[in-house]
């Protein structure tokens, strides 16, 4: 028999008008890899956070290693050995990646004899060593600013091994890898457990968890609603556990129609502010009625493509045309105005403004135009009003004050719903989606994946930007694989398997 | 209201002949040890005699000329007598003629004139002639210079700091002529004043009264010049003249307005050689004393030598000139005080080289 | 029921918030500057009252010839008008994701070719007083709309230029005064002409000689038409929208530049105002080489106000009553009068700490609730 | 002339340097520090009265009076600055109104202050205390170097203190493991945290080191302007020191440049206004010379500017 390593007991924490994490127990044997699943907002990053003592408990104990922590604190955590690679990433963006690894354990040297000074050229050396025993290749005199997103989720997991941790809190680590990689990770959490390290696993990929975890337990609403052992519980129980009712995420595709083509991608190379090319030379046309997706690791040069489509980023060189119109050089405005409906990635930060009330976000494309101003400038709050209301009672967002809501008070979901619905209703020719359904949970998922449907029903020409492979072969007609900038592929949906997906946005090109 | 007013003046009966002065002052405040500071000292020995008499300090932040008199309207009412010093008070004289019952001890200044009016029967008026104390400044200078190099720094070229400037150049070449000194004035021409008829007046002016910065700069370069006495008239900035002869070996200045000793203060001892004054505290305290025995009178009054209202300090522990230059002082004094020798000044039609008594 | 946070209580309606707490701070302080005044041996009521009665709330006991209550409060509305125009100035600014610091150098640089070209010129009123504010509102908007620029076009920014400015500023206009206008006896320059003057001077009402401000009435008008620009006009909810998040409004199609430069146009405008009316209205005279502080003193004001412009008036309205009730305390009271300073800054003080009460109220409120939740389970579910 | 040039423009760049210096720590931890001026005269004054205190009663101390007056002016600075880190870091305030009010706070109360003290304590009257000036010294051979020699000759003390400030200062701040976790918290806080530091402990130190400096730049400006405290000290020197820093580019090494491009131009000013020997009403003029410069500078090298990236951002612990 094991030893329990932690022992979660009668835990409650509560955050402003939620209760995040709801009596929960469990204890967690030293040596296993140990599971935590649920929908988003169940409590899973609460709870770890909690054992990495980023939050204090309101109610309850943790036991970590026989003993009872108090006046808890990451610096304690790191002491008893716990670890974590956080969900969002908590790094120092103009430090190298040897700066960020060692942070708070630097390496000391002796200036002159004497003075305490931070050996970086040591730490350089062992963080470039220690990478390549767990062959998580990364060079440590990059600036994280100027690595991608692949690169700082390794940095996460050096970090948290550098600070030789025995207990290792994985919290969503793969997300944002592609399917190869994600094996890989797997391997190398197989390999720790080898080495005698207690592993939790936090993940909303149920076949993830049957493929490495030992017991998983399973979150609801900041409730336990089980615990389990993975070797004799099925993917489908864990599903219905997680959510609380039978799920099946099952899109009827209609079979499209295509028509005239709408959006024209010639030859576009865009520079992200430290005047690194981003996109190398991609070309594409989406036709009405078509989805066109681009499929990619995060980082790969997605973003800046919508933002050069939509006018957010001054393009290199290349052309970019709507309906044969030359856009290339229209302000966002203009764009907008001819045709464009744009779902951001990053909806916090440029799909909304938060501080404002739900009113003011719902119009925020449209405030300039009759019936929400007067052709002098003068606002009408009416017509906010009463087109805010329509939309909210369509589109289902649910607030606490309705039209008057402050944006930030909405749960992310309703947040999201609000901005497609600001931009599906602009009824224009192309609608962009980047990452339509991240921070979803699956009831959200399967109506966003309706909308977007819907939409093409209508006639109109989607780029469908996202990570999500299941997501790309739920719902595109054509597919482009991005890596490194350029489009490696482009080729029908039906002609694409996901493994190869995987594979070309890895960067292997068809003739490897 | 006139009720108002009538209280006013039963409470004024009622406390007898208690005197209620205000002093209000510019931005420094009374115990700013220089220029408000003397002012008060007279209100203070008036009431050493007159115990029941009662002074408040009031002190307007600003600086600005309308907000001055702004605090004056402001208190006036509560007072018999308010003593304001600096020119910034010399548009008082509308309060006055609507508080012809209130005092008025205007230092510094004559009051703006009323349309034809100058003169009011409730304001006392004192200026000085600083050409005078420049002349003593002078003739000290030229006596002590060891360089041969002497020099005056001043504000702004405004009326008083040009007087100052004139008195000082005309004391220079009084020496010269008459004390066989070969001292010589030296002027800065990037430093030159542009008087208030746009006349160059030469001098070294730092171009503000509250820039020490600039003032050091101004000393410093005198003394590259060579200069080992400087005559300081230019208010906040002559704090950084001082501060350049503090550093500088061998350099001294002398101070104006007020015995200035205790700013020359360093570690190796002190750089004021002596102060030329403005006797503001025995004239105000003669002025409450004339408003006690009943003899007040309006006027505005150019304060010279023969009341003994410029001159130097006398106290031997206050200043560093040397006996013989004291009791040529002494002499020279007497000149002045009698008339005898009348120094340059912006506007009384000599000039430092063509003076009365030269 | 479990009991209630007097804080809570107290503070927690947010619809009032953007006066309570303010008033809250000020209550603070005033209890703070309290101990400084007994602790120097003085009654800090008397001390309060005659701050009140010197800036003609309330009367005095005793009036000097010709004046009376109204004079003290003409007054201390000829010194408000500059200052709620500075702080909306800030407002503006702020509103737009702007620190506007060179309020005072704009005013002064507004005041100065006012002065200059219709100062001293023998224009009648009726095109003597128009032309200052028109010559005021164009050359504040101007020298403010050149840092928008500069920060649009060049990404310097706003707070290190206005620095640059206020100094440039400050020596150019010193330079042209002294040079050119200068009144020897005061040291600064020439009076202005009573018809380009925006307070009427020495007017008689009832015996009383009054100085009455134009300026207050345009400051009110210009606090109305902030409000009405912030709230309820297309240009305000773009200048809000930069303000709150760049990246949202470029997203939406606003132009950021415009509007930063349109928006820092109209704060320097205000600010302009705010020099127009300090200099040729409070003041009607320049000082060489000095900034006023007013353009410093107005971004915290702005601040006490919440960056409202009803709130700016009311908070301009309590500093000034400190600043124009100091002599007449220092007088009556004897103490000095820089203690008025010293409250004031306590005040401002307090108010900084203003989210941070929020704050806690808000924590403490939920706490409240969450402590009512798990008494009735049930009915929290919904809420 | 050139002489005085160099000599005047190094007394005057290393105390607005320090002061500078003392902004980039606390903004590069993520706290906008607009009350360097406040800071910078309160420590002043704290130095002054020290000093002023100690020689009344022990004349003999003469000597080392400058040497009191930077420790208590970097005390004083200190001290006062915990208002400021208080206000940013517990309370949450917004950090540039936090700044200019600590400068409103500063100027009365200092003034305030300082006339009381005189009046109680020394029965003197006076808005300000008297300082005396520090000895100046010349390095031997070094000073000989024709025309850099300069640089070497007429130095006061607090320019050698300053310097060597300055050079703890930078390896603290760029080698030490303090320095790299306040620079980390200027960027990501979160990062820091998750690292097991105490953000908010590690800002309120910056803090207050920042209010140290300036105050040591506060104490050189009074000892070598006008050899006394006075309220007149806020001559906006510390607002200088801001645009220094931001010119700067928020590296201690490129302020160092801004700082010594803003006292040679001042000197500069001053030599140019005597060469061209205009009157005195030009003065005026001239002296915009370091504002003008600075600006047209900024035009030039703003584009490539580096933030701060968590600057004036309010930390909360909970917030994602
Ligand atoms: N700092 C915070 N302040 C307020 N609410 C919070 C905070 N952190 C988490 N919550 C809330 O607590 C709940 C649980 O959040 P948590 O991050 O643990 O979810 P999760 O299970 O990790 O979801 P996901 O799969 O999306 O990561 C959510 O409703 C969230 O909004
Ligand atoms: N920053 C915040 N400020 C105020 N309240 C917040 C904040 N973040 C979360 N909340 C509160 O927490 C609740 C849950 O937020 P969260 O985004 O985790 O919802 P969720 O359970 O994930 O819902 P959804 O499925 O719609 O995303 C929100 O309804 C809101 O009341
Ligand atoms: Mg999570
Ligand atoms: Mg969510």
């Amino acid at each position: 028999m094991k030893d329990t390593i932690i022992s979660i007991k009668n835990v409650t924490k509560r955050f402003p008008g939620i209760i995040a994490n709801d009596n929960i127990s469990l204890d967690i044997q030293q040596g296993e890899i140990f599971a935590l699943l649920g929908e988003n907002g169940a409590g899973k990053s609460v709870l770890m956070s909690m054992l990495f003592g980023l939050y204090e408990p309101d109610e309850g104990d943790i036991w970590i290693k026989g003993q009872r922590v108090k006046e808890y604190s990451p610096r304690q955590a790191a002491r008893m050995g716990v670890g974590m690679v956080h969900q969002h990433f908590k790094l120092v963006e103009n430090y190298t990646i040897a700066q960020n690894i060692v942070l708070g354990m630097e390496p000391i040297t002796k200036g002159l004899g004497f003075l305490p000074l931070v050996n970086i050229s040591e730490s350089e050396k062992t963080i470039e060593a220690f990478s390549k025993r767990y062959q998580l290749n990364v060079n440590p005199r990059d600036r994280i600013e100027h690595v991608n997103v692949a690169t700082r989720q390794k940095v996460e997991i050096l970090k948290m091994l550098y600070k030789e941790a025995d207990i290792l809190i994985f919290d969503e680590p793969t997300a944002i890898l592609t399917p190869q990689e994600i094996q890989y990770l797997l391997d190398i959490i197989r390999e720790l457990r080898e080495n005698g390290k207690t592993i939790i696993l936090v993940s909303h990929k149920l076949e993830e968890i049957k493929e490495v975890a030992d017991r998983c337990a399973i979150l609801n609403r900041g409730r336990l609603v089980d615990i389990k052992e993975v070797a004799t519980t099925s993917t489908r129980e864990m599903a219905n556990l997680m959510v609380g009712r039978e799920v099946m995420l099952e899109v009827n595709k209609p079979t499209p129609t295509f028509g005239q083509v709408v959006l024209e991608v010639e030859n576009l190379h865009v520079k992200n502010q430290d005047q690194i090319t981003m996109v190398k030379d991609v070309s594409f046309t989406i036709r009405a009625g078509e989805i066109f997706a681009i499929a990619g690791v995060s980082g790969n040069g997605q973003t800046e493509i919508a933002e050069a489509i939509t006018g957010l980023k001054k393009i290199t060189s290349g052309t970019v045309r709507l309906n044969q119109v030359d856009i290339t050089n229209e302000p966002v405005r203009q764009r907008n105005l001819e045709g464009i409906a744009y779902i951001p990635e990053d909806r916090q930060t440029y799909g909304l403004i938060l501080d404002d009330p739900v009113s003011d976000n719902l119009v925020l494309k449209q405030y300039f135009q009759e019936p929400f101003s007067s052709p002098g400038g003068r606002l009408n709050p009416e017509a906010f009003h009463h087109y805010a209301e329509r939309l909210i009672t369509a589109y289902d967002i649910r607030s606490n004050k309705g039209a008057d809501s402050i944006t930030r008070s909405l749960s992310g979901g309703n947040q999201q719903k609000m901005i497609i619905a600001r931009e599906i209703e602009q009824d224009t020719p192309l609608i962009i989606f980047v990452q339509p359904t991240r921070g979803l949970d699956v009831g959200a998922i399967e109506n966003t994946w309706q909308q977007i449907l819907q939409e093409q029903q209508k006639g109109k020409a989607i780029l469908l930007i996202s990570l999500e492979l299941d997501e790309i072969m739920a719902l595109a007609d054509t597919i482009g694989v991005i890596y490194n900038g350029e489009l490696l592929k482009v080729e029908a949906a039906s002609q694409l398997t996901a493994m190869e997906i995987g594979a070309y946005m890895m960067g292997v090109k068809e003739d490897e | 209201e006139p009720t108002a007013g009538d209280e006013a003046a039963t409470e004024a009966e009622a406390d007898g002949d208690a005197l209620r002065i205000a002093i209000v002052t510019s931005p420094s405040g009374v115990d700013d040890g220089s220029f408000n500071q003397d002012n008060y000292n007279g209100i203070l020995a008036f009431m050493e005699n007159h115990s029941n008499a009662t002074v408040n300090a009031i002190q307007e932040t600003t600086g600005d000329v309308a907000a001055a008199v702004q605090a004056v309207a402001d208190v006036v009412a509560d007072y018999d007598v308010i003593v304001t010093p600096g020119f910034q008070f010399a548009d008082i004289s509308s309060i006055a003629e609507d508080n012809p019952e209130k005092m008025f001890i205007l230092v510094d200044a004559n009051p703006t004139p009323q349309g034809e009016q100058e003169l009011f029967d409730n304001i006392y008026a004192m200026t000085f002639a600083e050409e005078e104390s420049g002349f003593f400044a002078g003739v000290a200078a030229a006596l002590e210079t060891e360089t041969g190099k002497v020099a005056v720094v001043n504000g702004i070229a405004f009326p008083s700091n040009v007087n100052y400037q004139w008195g000082f150049e005309s004391g220079v070449m009084y020496a010269n002529h008459h004390f066989g000194t070969d001292a010589e004035v030296v002027e800065l021409p990037s430093y030159a004043g542009t008087d208030v008829t746009n006349a160059n007046v030469g001098g070294n002016y730092i171009g503000n009264f509250a820039d020490p910065a600039t003032g050091k700069v101004v000393g410093d370069a005198l003394i590259d010049e060579g200069v080992d006495i400087m005559f300081v008239a230019a208010g906040g900035s002559g704090m950084g003249v001082f501060t350049a002869a503090m550093e500088a070996e061998g350099v001294y200045v002398i101070g104006c307005d007020v015995d200035q000793f205790d700013d020359g203060t360093y570690s190796d001892g002190n750089v004021v050689l002596t102060s030329v004054l403005k006797n503001m505290s025995i004239n105000v305290e003669r002025q409450l004393n004339a408003i006690m025995e009943g003899t007040f009178q309006g006027s505005n009054e150019l304060l010279r030598a023969d009341t003994d209202s410029t001159g130097f300090v006398l106290e031997n522990d206050r200043h560093q000139l040397s006996e013989e230059t004291m009791e040529k002082l002494e002499e020279v004094y007497e000149l002045v005080q009698a008339g005898t020798i009348v120094p340059a000044a912006n506007f009384n039609g000599h000039s430092p080289d063509n003076f009365p008594g030269l | 029921m479990n009991k209630k946070n007097p804080l809570v209580t107290l503070l927690g309606n947010e619809k009032w918030q953007w006066l309570s707490i303010p008033i809250f701070a000020v209550l603070l302080s005033i209890l703070a500057g309290s101990i400084v005044i007994l602790l120097m041996g003085k009654n800090p009521l008397t001390a309060y009252l005659s701050i009140l009665q010197g800036a003609g709330w309330i009367p005095k006991a005793n009036y000097a010839g010709g004046t009376g209550m109204l004079t003290d409060f003409t007054s201390f509305l000829d010194a408000l008008a500059p200052m709620i125009f500075a702080a909306l100035a800030v407002t503006v600014g702020f509103r737009a994701g702007l620190f506007n610091i060179g309020i005072a150098g704009q005013m002064l640089l507004a005041g100065f070719f006012a002065t200059l070209f219709v100062g001293y010129s023998d224009l009648p009123w009726y095109l003597a007083k128009p032309l200052v504010i028109l010559i005021a509102i164009t050359v504040g908007g101007l020298a403010a709309g050149f840092v928008g620029y500069l920060k649009h076009r060049f990404n310097i920014s706003e707070v290190v230029s206005t620095i640059m400015l206020n100094y440039m500023i400050a020596y150019v206009t010193s330079y042209y005064i002294k040079t050119y206008f200068v009144n020897p006896v005061s040291r600064q320059s020439e009076y202005i002409q009573p018809a380009a003057s925006l307070t009427l001077k020495n007017l008689r009402i009832a015996g009383i000689r009054v100085d009455l401000p134009i300026g207050i009435f345009l400051a009110i008008l210009a606090a109305l038409f902030v409000y009405y620009l912030l709230y309820k006009t297309r240009l305000g909810f773009e200048i809000k929208a930069v303000g709150a998040n760049k990246q949202a409004a470029e997203y939406a199609g606003i132009s950021i530049g415009r509007t930063i430069v349109v928006a820092m146009m109209i704060s320097g405008a205000l600010a302009g105002l705010a020099g127009a009316t300090f200099y040729l209205g409070h003041y009607a005279s320049m000082q060489p080489g000095v900034l006023a502080g007013l353009g410093y003193n107005a971004i915290a004001t702005s601040l006490l106000g919440n960056n409202h412009p009803l709130g700016v008036l009311l908070a301009s309205a309590l500093i000034t009553t400190l600043d124009k009730g100091a002599t007449y305390m220092s007088s009556r009271v004897g103490v000095v009068q820089e203690i008025s300073g010293v409250i004031t800054s306590l005040i401002l003080l307090f108010s900084a700490t203003g989210t941070y009460i929020r704050y806690r109220i808000s924590r403490q409120r939920q706490e409240q609730k969450e402590k009512q939740e798990q008494i009735h389970p049930e009915g929290g579910e919904e809420a | 002339m050139i002489d005085r040039m160099i000599i005047d423009g190094l007394a005057f760049a290393l105390p607005l340097f320090i002061i500078a210096l003392g902004g980039i720590y606390s903004e590069r931890s993520g706290i906008i520090n607009l009350a360097l001026e406040g800071l910078m005269g309160f420590g002043a004054f704290s130095g002054a009265l020290v000093v002023v205190l100690v020689l009344h009663h022990f004349p003999q101390l003469q000597p080392q009076g400058i040497y009191i007056a930077m420790l208590f002016a970097m005390l004083g600075g200190a001290l006062f600055a915990t208002i400021h880190a208080s206000l940013c870091i517990y309370f949450k305030a917004n950090q540039v109104i936090s700044g200019v009010v600590i400068n409103i706070l500063s100027v009365s109360l200092t003034a305030f202050l300082t006339r009381q003290l005189n009046t109680l304590i020394f029965q003197a009257p006076s808005d300000r205390f008297q300082l005396g000036v520090a000895n100046r010294i010349t390095l031997p051979v070094l000073s000989e170097i024709p025309v850099l020699g300069a640089a070497f000759r007429n130095l006061y003390p607090f320019q050698f203190l300053i310097i060597l400030v300055a050079i703890a200062a930078y390896i603290l701040f760029n080698k030490s493991r303090y320095g790299m976790h306040l620079r980390a918290c200027g960027d990501n806080p979160h990062a820091v945290a998750a690292a097991g530091l105490d953000v908010e402990r590690i800002r309120f130190s910056a803090v207050v080191i920042s209010g140290a400096l300036a105050g040591l730049g506060g104490i050189s400006f009074a000892y070598s302007i006008s050899a006394n405290f006075s309220p007149m000290i806020y001559m906006g020197y510390g607002y200088l020191a801001i645009a220094a820093l931001i010119f700067g580019n928020w590296e201690i090494s490129n302020t160092l440049a801004a700082a010594l491009l803003f006292g040679f131009a001042r000197s500069g000013g001053y030599a140019l206004a005597r060469s061209l020997e205009m009157s005195s009403n030009f003065n005026d003029i001239t002296m915009t010379l370091p504002y003008v410069l600075t600006l047209i500078l900024l035009i030039f090298f703003s584009k490539t500017n580096r933030v701060p990236r968590s600057l004036g951002e309010i930390y909360d612990k909970g917030k994602r």
